[in-house]
């Protein structure tokens, strides 16, 4: 066991780190080259601290390890209370990962205003870090709302055409369902009087708040609609493809990798954890909602012409899975849940910034705009079928450990879920094979895509450790769910004592 | 003997008066005179209600206001000058360049 | 019918008169001197009521005073009759209907208030002694600090009325931006 | 247990092989990504061999533990090997045919660009073919299951500027995910209900259970499901549409993947669930007709065809459907004997067939060809001895194993009779139409034209096409893999005289054989009156070939005419294409796009957020006229507004 | 007849040293501004103004400064007139504080404009005096004074560019409309007075709580609101707002849409939390809303900024009015202080707001449409970054004080259990952003079409700017202090009125026969 001083400040530090290095970042000079440099070892070096969550985690246990819990603001109430379990430390471990693989991605291909860029991309990820690490509502909030600028600034100023509609879009959207979370919370502060994760669930979950039972129905649907459309749940999934499509690369990355996360992350600990009755009475028609998603999403991404908008209806797909297992309520669905929300991030993060290649030579995303690229550049093409092969699920690799347990939870819940929930294993190949056909094989049909060059160092650098982890993730799971398990575990003890009370009743 | 709600009344006429007027009235000085007027069934009920208090301070509010109105009618005036020049006008109806 | 009750009406009947005849007029001269003649006639109430001061600065300030300002004003801008433009369908429709209706509950609940309880002639002796002993001790502070607002007003009248300085650079007078 | 045998090095190994030629095999040479492909997949087959050696020596079954897979409450699989007679016939069908086909590969497709990626593609099939064989999962036989559909992907698509192969891969792939689907579903229950997907486990547990012959029960479901899966892989009614599409892929991978072993994966899968079969009659009797079916569907359809591999694809998928049988039927050994056989000879067709193709420059239809016997005598020899064996022949190895499959349907009860029944009419089918292709490809003179303007790719076959006149006689390195194939298609059979292969298999089928015995009882006169029969049967259909294409070449084509409605039927496969496109292709396609993206996504939700947005800006638009500019206006409004907040207090007031 | 009641009264109250030390900024104030009067025709005409300019900032310090030392000395003054307490001593602190930054913001402005800086500058100082007064007296006529003096300057301040129709206009509108208010709030004044018989919040809070309020006070209490409510600019008596606010100068606006509203609002605390006016509840909630819902509302199609952030002013003022509904005394401790911290941070906000608006209007306030603000990003990305910072904290985007502002009222909202009204409050914060991204939009996702000249700026302007981004960012992040104290205070002004002579009404009855 290491020094409890380190201890406790290596989460705060793996957060503020990427600040810090922003805030210094706006003090460099505008060279581009040294600018990216420095952003790429600010967060290489955040990452290799995070690791140190992950080496020194205490798998078996299931509580909240490196807590601090300062008090912030005296009243109202409000700690600097952050910790982590095995549920949050590898979403925030999937972060650290991925922004130095955007930084990479956009090395080449962000060349107008870079130190905007970057200073923006270190401030989202502290931002991002925040919502995973936060125990106290207030600064869960905090986090939560601080996402939404950097985001809609990636997509708006660096995005493309229609930048401004997917930015403005975005932003709205989210604005409007987390105001209702923040309605929730206040209800919750106003009748627990702290902002205490902790504190809030063991007082609901002993029935000791006034007036809980009349309210909580709206409450979980205040926290639901939030996380809902952040994750996006069906009907509410419009502005992703949008918001992906306009977004430079980076931006789809972290969005689809971390921001989309952010929502079943909050399902997992917030709506399960504070509203275990609510989420049971509900959970038929989000399960609905959310075969409706896996379903729907590949059918629809399965005749998108626009590549990036395939892969983001895929996101929905993948997303739908995750909703699936966290309201099956088993065990093995909500570690899949887990899991696939780490596997997504990675493979699909690796789709982006591979689609992102290929917008930097053509400036398109149209399928029709390309064709046997397989030839002109092979290992794009190999990488590409790397990545995608994860994301369609196939055995060792990581897509198919998460959908697998999610399906089998799903089935555990009810066989017709589970069932549903299956079809999804043929909708990904097609929409995913369909697409890599009709991208990379066949007869070069436009000339100009023969002299289109191969990945390069940088984009080489970006992918493949995406392409690895997918590989690792795939064969050694068990790295990462022995953490997952206890938590999930603890998360869902309360579910067992519901039952119990139907079955007193 | 005179009841205090006769003079209450006739102080809350005259305001209504003035509110009328600031509603009915085109030219910008006949306005600003309703908003005298109003001001003046105010002192009225200030004075009434001094008597009916034994309270002198009443009174004194009176003063005040007289003050006041003769602070604000400077200004007021010199607006309606400012106005003037720029718009040839004292019409309220065509002051209107700020809208929507 | 006491002598006070007779004065009391009179006076009020001159102030309703002259309150009415504002409105009526179309000139603001004649407005204005309605209006004269209003603020002299509340000198006659405030007499009744004792405060023989506050009638006398009544008269001499306002009547006097602020009067001749407006009429001075209206001189100046030599402000012609008032043309009746259907400037805002919003003050017929809802403005007038809703001052009526809020005066008319005022009115009864002033009348509610105090019933018939009368007032004294007098009962209150307003005399400049009393006053100014109150004035300079108790609304001290508010006497003082009148003489700031009497500054403002100065200053503004200063400022707006005089001559504006030849527009800025580049900037044609009147524009609105 | 006995000392280690490292089991797990014989799918690594091929796996290793796979990634030094997936990741080097571009700079590298030809001579050098041959050796590497070669080395490993030799290796595993020595490895495999060096097993069998030490087989008898071990106690069985025989399971290795690797490592853990991954873990989930109390359910966990782990990276673990399982070692019975079953898989040790497999693993030696597999990395023996493998091994050859390897050889094989190398001379049939030296002259390919992106070599070096055909062998690891082939080297990485074997990895997963192996996974899928010793795991002792259902779990890690879903990995190689899922990995083989992978593999076939690739080398299908090998030529992946050749629309109709990339079309072909994609179409196997996904066709067989929807077996898998199933698959899946079978896992789901099996976990629900043993929380473990561990062979011996499961086994353990299903043991207890009595044959649901009263309705169905979850094991029913299971089995039903599991036999879903099978039907993908290995190209059942209704999911066979995909295999014959597979011949775009090279010939080495036909033979290799879509004839020897992939295909015969889902056969296998069902005799490893033999437990669960065997109680679950209904799940077992569903088999036993699919099986039946497909095996005369696929036979007929065979009948019409004129490319040579399509032939074969069909009458592999025949083949296929009497392993199905015999598993119905519950005869297990005899399901895998003749997976064994059919690997060697059905493996040696396609072979034969590429070079055949290769000889003549990349032509596959039969009608340009005939008359090749001169030209390539040993192609012709093996094949030759191939089609005797599949004709169910004697002594050749088909006949031993369908023989087996024929008589343990008769004897397996009343229905049993019908099987057997069909199963010689396909009898008699498939030796019709093998030797229709033997005579039309080899006797008779050439069609095929001598110019060299073959090749090219305007035959289909891609790649392989030289600029030659001639038929030409492959190289040795293609002969020799024939050869050995053709001696095995020859003696292969034999090793199942008297049951020997079934006593060698009954320690894995055990109780399977009840059926079986019962038939043992019937005397063995009626045995040997049924294998009369279907030799006859196999000779009748070599005359009819005969017949029609040596002595009277004009009757097809009158036939043909005569029934011409049903001949063009048959020859369009009936349409089974078209029907699926037009069912579930075509209407999901366009669904998905009119309704689904275009209607509900784009016109109901997206609208429904943007005029949301648009009704804001127009009440917006809408609001701001209160602030008409007009000062009365604005007192109108403020009076007003004191109006009714005078009136609301008042009323307040009174009413306290 | 015997000694009348004015003597009874008048007994005491001989005005003591420590009377005038409970008014100190309001006299240095004066001072100060007296003195820019009489400088100004002393300096000539060019860099005088700077002069000037830095006269009444070094005013506003001291005024700071005295804000300090009167807040060693609580109390009562002048008769009753004047209550130093922590109340007071806060809005004392936010009000001066906004003059000096908008000092600071004005020098350029006042060059480019060529608006006569002596009158300016004083005008502000005296506009600052009423201000301050109104937020520690407690007597209404001295409130109804210090009102006129603060909205009588900012009348004259909104006509400041006299050769601009709209100015002039802005200022008429203003004038009339806020005389005509002022006179509801009089008669309020009179109602009160005549109800209770006295002036004095004190008083009146104890006669109220004495005994059952009769109707008569119902009707003063809602006269009285009205006329606070036109200042606060809230909802339906908003509708001067836009206009003005258009008109105006944007220096002015960035004052007067802070200070004086920061005052009412101060009267307003005042007014509905020490006397306990009976009544409210509904009459505020629907207020809250309506200005919330039609400030957004509106704002959404405006491409005019300065009108835009008019629009905005009325949506806050209902945020900030939700902080008022509070009826029961355990949660109004909520209410008045969320209240105040709220005014503090839409101070800090809005002053930088409109100093970057003024700055980028340039000459004749030309450049003041959205279209105006297109690629500022890159034009000058200094004031694009500060300008965004300043809108992020508006739409209330966490680490700037209008997060945490909007977030303190909205719980303690919450926390009275006005569930619906917050649920309206957090939607429209959440529509409300809309019109704020769209300049931020318009700053960085925008390619200038016709850039409009950017100045560089000035070293007054920068500090203005930083002050103003640093007392955001503070207000946002460690708001602990801020709200400690104002929470404090909210308790003295909920703590029952002592030392209050009894209301002249009983002393009269007493002191006279019949």
């Amino acid at each position: 066991m290491n020094s409890p001083s380190l201890d406790s400040m290596i989460v705060t530090l793996v957060t503020f780190a990427p600040l810090a290095g922003a805030l210094l970042l706006v003090l460099l000079p505008r060279r581009d080259r040294d600018i990216r440099i420095f952003s790429l070892v600010v967060s290489l070096l955040t990452f290799v601290l995070s690791l140190h969550l992950a080496v020194y985690f205490h798998r078996a246990q299931s509580g909240f390890q490196y807590e601090i819990d300062k008090p912030w603001i005296s009243s109202p109430n409000i700690h600097y209370h952050i910790g982590i379990d095995g549920i949050s430390l590898w979403l925030v471990i999937l972060t650290t990962f991925l922004t130095p693989l955007c930084v990479l991605i956009s090395w080449k291909s962000v060349h107008d205003r870079v130190k905007e860029f970057f200073i923006i991309l270190l401030i989202l990820e502290t931002a991002l870090i925040g919502v995973f690490i936060s125990l106290d509502l207030f600064l869960f909030y905090f986090f939560w709302e601080a996402t939404l600028i950097p985001m809609a600034l990636l997509i708006g100023i660096f995005g493309h055409e229609r930048k401004v509609y997917a930015a403005v879009k975005f932003f709205v959207y989210t604005m409007i369902a987390s105001a209702f979370m923040l309605a929730a919370i206040l209800w919750l502060y106003a009748h627990t009087g702290s902002f205490d994760f902790v504190t809030i669930r063991d007082r609901v979950l002993s029935g000791a708040v006034p007036g809980f039972p009349a309210a909580a129905q709206w409450l979980f649907l205040g926290f639901f609609i939030a996380f809902a459309v952040k994750v996006p749940v069906f009907p509410f999934h419009t502005w992703l493809p949008d918001a992906h499509v306009e977004a430079p690369t980076a931006g789809s990355v972290l969005l689809a990798g971390v921001l989309l996360k952010m929502g079943t992350y909050g399902m997992l600990r917030f709506n399960l954890g504070l509203f275990p009755e609510q989420a049971r009475s509900n959970a038929w028609w989000i399960v609905i909602l959310a075969l409706i998603g896996i379903i729907y999403g590949a059918l629809v991404a399965m005749v998108q012409p626009n590549l990036k908008k395939l892969v983001a209806y895929s996101s929905i797909s993948h997303l739908g899975f995750v909703v699936l297992g966290i309201f099956s309520f088993t065990q093995s669905g909500l570690n899949g849940a887990m899991f696939v929300m780490l596997a997504h991030g990675v493979s699909t993060g690796g789709l982006f910034m591979l689609t992102g290649i290929l917008h930097e030579r053509r400036h398109t995303y149209e399928i029709s705009e390309f064709g046997g690229l397989a030839g002109p550049t092979p290992i794009y093409a190999a990488s590409f079928l790397f990545i995608l092969l994860a994301s369609a699920g196939l055995p060792l690799l990581n897509g198919f450990i998460g959908e697998f347990l999610v399906m089998n939870g799903a089935f555990e819940a009810r066989a017709v879920y589970g069932v549903l929930a299956a079809t999804g294993v043929i909708w990904s190949a097609c929409y995913l094979l369909w697409m890599y056909q009709r991208v990379f094989y066949g007869k070069v049909t436009h000339p100009v895509n023969n002299s289109i060059g191969d990945m390069d160092g940088f984009e080489m650098a970006a992918v493949w450790p995406c392409a690895a982890a997918t590989l690792v993730m795939g064969v050694a799971p068990i790295l990462w769910l022995g953490a997952i398990d206890p938590a999930i575990h603890a998360a869902l003890t309360p579910f067992a004592q519901v039952v119990s009370k139907v079955v007193g009743q | 003997m005179v009841p205090l709600s006769y003079y209450l009344v006739l102080g809350g006429f005259l305001f209504a008066c003035g509110v009328a007027g600031f509603l009915i009235k085109r030219n910008i000085i006949t306005i600003f005179m309703s908003i005298e007027l109003m001001l003046n069934g105010v002192n009225l009920s200030f004075v009434a209600f001094a008597a009916h208090w034994h309270a002198l301070a009443g009174q004194i509010f009176v003063f005040f206001v007289m003050v006041v109105a003769a602070a604000e009618s400077a200004v007021g005036l010199a607006i309606i000058i400012a106005v003037y020049r720029t718009r040839e006008t004292l019409n309220v109806d065509q002051v209107n360049l700020l809208k929507l | 019918m006491s002598i006070h009750l007779i004065l009391f009406l009179a006076f009020g009947a001159v102030c309703v008169a002259g309150a009415v005849n504002l409105l009526a007029q179309t000139h603001p001269i004649n407005s204005a001197l309605s209006l004269i003649a209003v603020m002299a006639a509340l000198a006659g109430e405030y007499l009744l009521l004792g405060a023989e001061f506050v009638a006398a600065v009544q008269v001499i300030v306002y009547a006097g005073a602020i009067m001749v300002l407006f009429v001075f004003t209206i001189m100046l801008l030599n402000a012609g009759v008032e043309e009746r433009t259907k400037g805002s369908r919003v003050a017929t429709l809802i403005g007038v209907p809703g001052m009526l209706a809020g005066s008319i509950l005022v009115a009864w609940v002033l009348l509610r208030h105090s019933g018939t309880e009368a007032v004294a002639a007098g009962a209150l002796p307003g005399d400049p002694k009393t006053i100014g002993q109150l004035l300079f001790h108790e609304f001290l502070l508010p006497f003082e600090i009148t003489s700031i607002l009497i500054l403002i007003a100065v200053m503004g009248a200063v400022v707006l009325a005089s001559k504006p300085p030849t527009s800025p650079a580049g900037e044609p007078a009147g524009e609105v931006d | 247990m006995t000392a280690s045998l490292n089991l797990w090095l014989i799918p690594v190994l091929p796996l290793a092989g796979a990634a030094i030629n997936g990741f080097l095999g571009k700079k590298s040479s030809r001579t050098a990504a041959t050796t590497i492909g070669l080395v490993f997949s030799g290796a595993a087959f020595a490895w495999a061999l060096y097993v069998a050696a030490r087989f008898s020596a071990l106690d069985l079954p025989y399971q290795e533990y690797l490592a853990h897979w991954f873990r989930s409450g109390t359910f966990s699989v782990d990276f673990a090997f399982y070692l019975d007679q079953l898989s040790l016939v497999m693993l030696l069908v597999v990395t023996g045919v493998g091994f050859l086909i390897h050889i094989y590969s190398v001379g049939y497709m030296w002259e390919e660009e992106g070599y070096y990626r055909f062998f690891a593609y082939l080297n990485l099939f074997m990895f997963f073919m192996l996974m899928l064989i010793l795991s002792n999962s259902y779990l890690g036989m879903f990995i190689g299951w899922e990995g083989v559909g992978l593999a076939s992907y690739l080398l299908i698509g090998f030529w992946f500027t050749k629309d109709s192969a990339v079309s072909a891969g994609k179409k196997a792939f996904i066709v067989t995910r929807i077996g898998d689907c199933g698959f899946l579903i079978a896992l789901f229950l099996l976990v629900q209900h043993f929380g473990t997907l561990n062979f011996t486990q499961v086994f353990e547990q299903v043991r207890p259970f009595a044959p649901e012959n009263a309705g169905a029960g979850f094991l029913t479901a299971t089995a039903l499901l599991l036999m879903f899966g099978a039907c993908g892989k290995s190209a059942q009614l209704p999911l066979y549409v995909w295999l014959p599409d597979a011949m775009e892929g090279p010939t080495p991978v036909s033979a290799l993947i879509h004839a020897a072993t992939m295909v015969t994966a889902g056969v296998y899968m069902v005799s490893r669930s033999h437990m669960i079969f065997e109680r679950a009659p209904i799940a077992l009797t569903v088999v036993a007709v699919i099986g039946t079916l497909t095996a005369f569907f696929a036979s007929t359809i065979g009948v019409a065809q004129m490319d040579i591999k399509k032939v074969l694809a069909y009458s592999t998928v025949s083949q296929l459907g009497y392993m199905f049988m015999a598993c119905g039927v519950g005869a297990f050994s005899a399901g895998i004997f003749h997976l064994m056989t059919h690997a060697f000879f059905k493996g040696l067709l396609f072979l034969a067939a590429g070079s055949v193709i290769h000889g003549i420059g990349g032509e596959q239809d039969m009608r340009k060809m005939g008359g090749l016997r001169s030209y390539i005598p040993v192609t012709f020899g093996t094949m030759f001895i191939a089609t005797l064996a599949i004709s169910g022949i004697p002594p050749f190895a088909g006949f031993w194993s369908k023989d087996e499959i024929l008589w343990k349907a008769f004897s397996s009860g009343p229905a049993g009779r019908v099987y057997w029944l069909i199963g010689l009419i396909t009898a008699f089918i498939t030796s019709f139409y093998m030797f229709r292709l033997i005579f039309m490809t080899f006797f008779g003179d050439y069609h095929g034209a001598h110019v060299d303007e073959h090749g090219q790719g305007s035959h289909g076959h891609g790649g392989d096409s030289h600029g030659h006149g001639e038929p030409h006689e492959s190289p040795m390195v293609m002969l020799v893999p024939l050869m050995i194939l053709a001696f095995l298609a020859t003696v292969g059979g034999l090793v199942g005289i008297g049951d020997r292969f079934e006593h060698f298999l009954a320690p894995v089928f055990g109780s399977g054989e009840v059926a079986a015995a019962a038939g043992e009882a019937a005397s063995r006169g009626t045995e040997f009156l049924l294998m009369g029969i279907s030799i006859t049967v196999a000779f009748l259909g070599l005359a009819l070939a005969y017949v029609l294409y040596i002595s009277k070449p004009y009757l097809p084509q009158k036939i043909a005419d005569g029934l011409n409605g049903f001949y063009t039927t048959v020859v369009n496969k009936y349409y089974v294409d078209e029907i699926y496109a037009r069912l579930f292709v075509k209407p999901l396609v366009d669904g998905s796009t009119r309704i689904l993206w275009h209607g509900v996504d784009q016109k109901m939700i997206d609208n429904t957020v943007n005029d949301a947005a648009d009704g804001a800006r127009k009440v917006s638009d809408e609001v701001r006229h209160m602030q008409s500019g007009n000062l009365r206006s604005y007192a109108s409004w403020i009076a007003a507004a004191s109006a009714v907040m005078i009136a609301y207090m008042i009323w307040l007031g009174v009413g306290r | 007849m015997t000694m009348p009641a004015a003597f009874v009264q008048t007994s005491q109250a001989i005005p003591l040293g420590v009377d005038y030390i409970r008014i100190l900024p309001e006299l240095v104030l004066s001072a100060f501004g007296i003195l820019v009067m009489v400088l100004e025709p002393l300096v000539d005409e060019r860099n005088g103004q700077k002069v000037l300019g830095w006269i009444a900032f070094v005013g506003t310090l001291a005024g700071l400064g005295s804000t300090w030392y009167m807040s060693m000395s609580p109390g009562l003054a002048f008769s009753n007139m004047v209550r130093v307490d922590g109340f007071s001593v806060f809005f004392h602190f936010v009000i001066i504080a906004i003059a000096s930054g908008v000092i600071l913001s004005s020098f350029e402005y006042m060059a480019v404009q060529r608006i006569r800086a002596g009158e300016y500058y004083a005008l502000i100082l005296f506009g600052v005096v009423g201000a301050a007064l109104m937020s520690s007296a407690i007597e209404l006529v001295l409130i109804f004074i210090a009102l006129e003096i603060s909205s009588i300057s900012s009348y004259i301040l909104a006509g400041f560019r006299r050769n601009q129709a709209a100015s002039s206009e802005a200022s008429l509108k203003y004038f009339l409309l806020g005389s005509f208010a002022t006179a509801f709030f009089l008669y309020g004044v009179a109602l009160m007075f005549g109800a209770t018989g006295s002036t004095n919040i004190d008083a009146i809070s104890r006669t109220l709580a004495a005994a059952p309020a009769p109707l008569l006070v119902y009707v003063a209490m809602v006269l009285l609101l009205i006329g606070l409510g036109f200042k606060v600019a809230a909802a339906p008596l908003h509708v001067w707002t836009p206009d003005v606010y258009e008109g105006s100068p944007a220096p002015v606006v960035g004052f007067m849409s802070t200070a004086p509203k920061a005052a009412a609002f101060a009267v307003l605390l005042r007014v509905v939390f020490s006397i306990n006016a009976p009544g409210r509840f509904w009459l505020i909630w629907v207020a809250a809303a309506l200005s919330m819902t039609l400030g957004n509302v509106s704002a959404l199609v405006q491409n005019n900024v300065k009108r835009l952030l008019a629009y905005s002013s009325i949506a806050h003022a209902g945020y900030q009015l939700m902080a008022f509904a509070m009826i029961s005394r355990e949660t109004s401790g909520d209410g008045i202080s969320a209240a105040m911290f709220y005014a503090a941070s839409y101070a800090a906000m809005n002053v930088g707001a409109f100093a970057v608006v003024s700055h980028f209007a340039n000459a004749g306030e030309r450049y003041v449409t959205l279209e105006d603000y297109e690629g500022l990003g890159r034009s000058s990305p200094i004031l694009a970054a500060t300008l965004t910072i300043f809108l992020l904290s508006l739409i209330g985007i966490p680490m700037t004080g209008g997060f945490f502002a909007k977030f303190y009222v909205f719980g303690a909202a919450m926390k009275a259990h006005l569930v619906w009204l917050t649920v309206i409050g957090v939607v429209n914060s959440a529509i409300g952003s809309y019109y704020y991204l769209r300049i931020i939009v318009m700053m960085y996702m925008r390619e200038a079409r016709k850039p409009a000249p950017v100045t560089p700026i000035p070293a007054t302007l920068g500090l203005a700017l930083a002050i103003s981004v640093l007392a955001t960012l503070y207000l946002g992040i460690l708001p602990n202090r801020v709200l400690q104290y104002a929470q404090e205070s909210a308790q003295e002004l909920l703590a029952p009125p002592s030392s209050v002579p009894a209301p002249p009404a009983l002393q009269a009855q007493t002191a006279l026969p019949q």
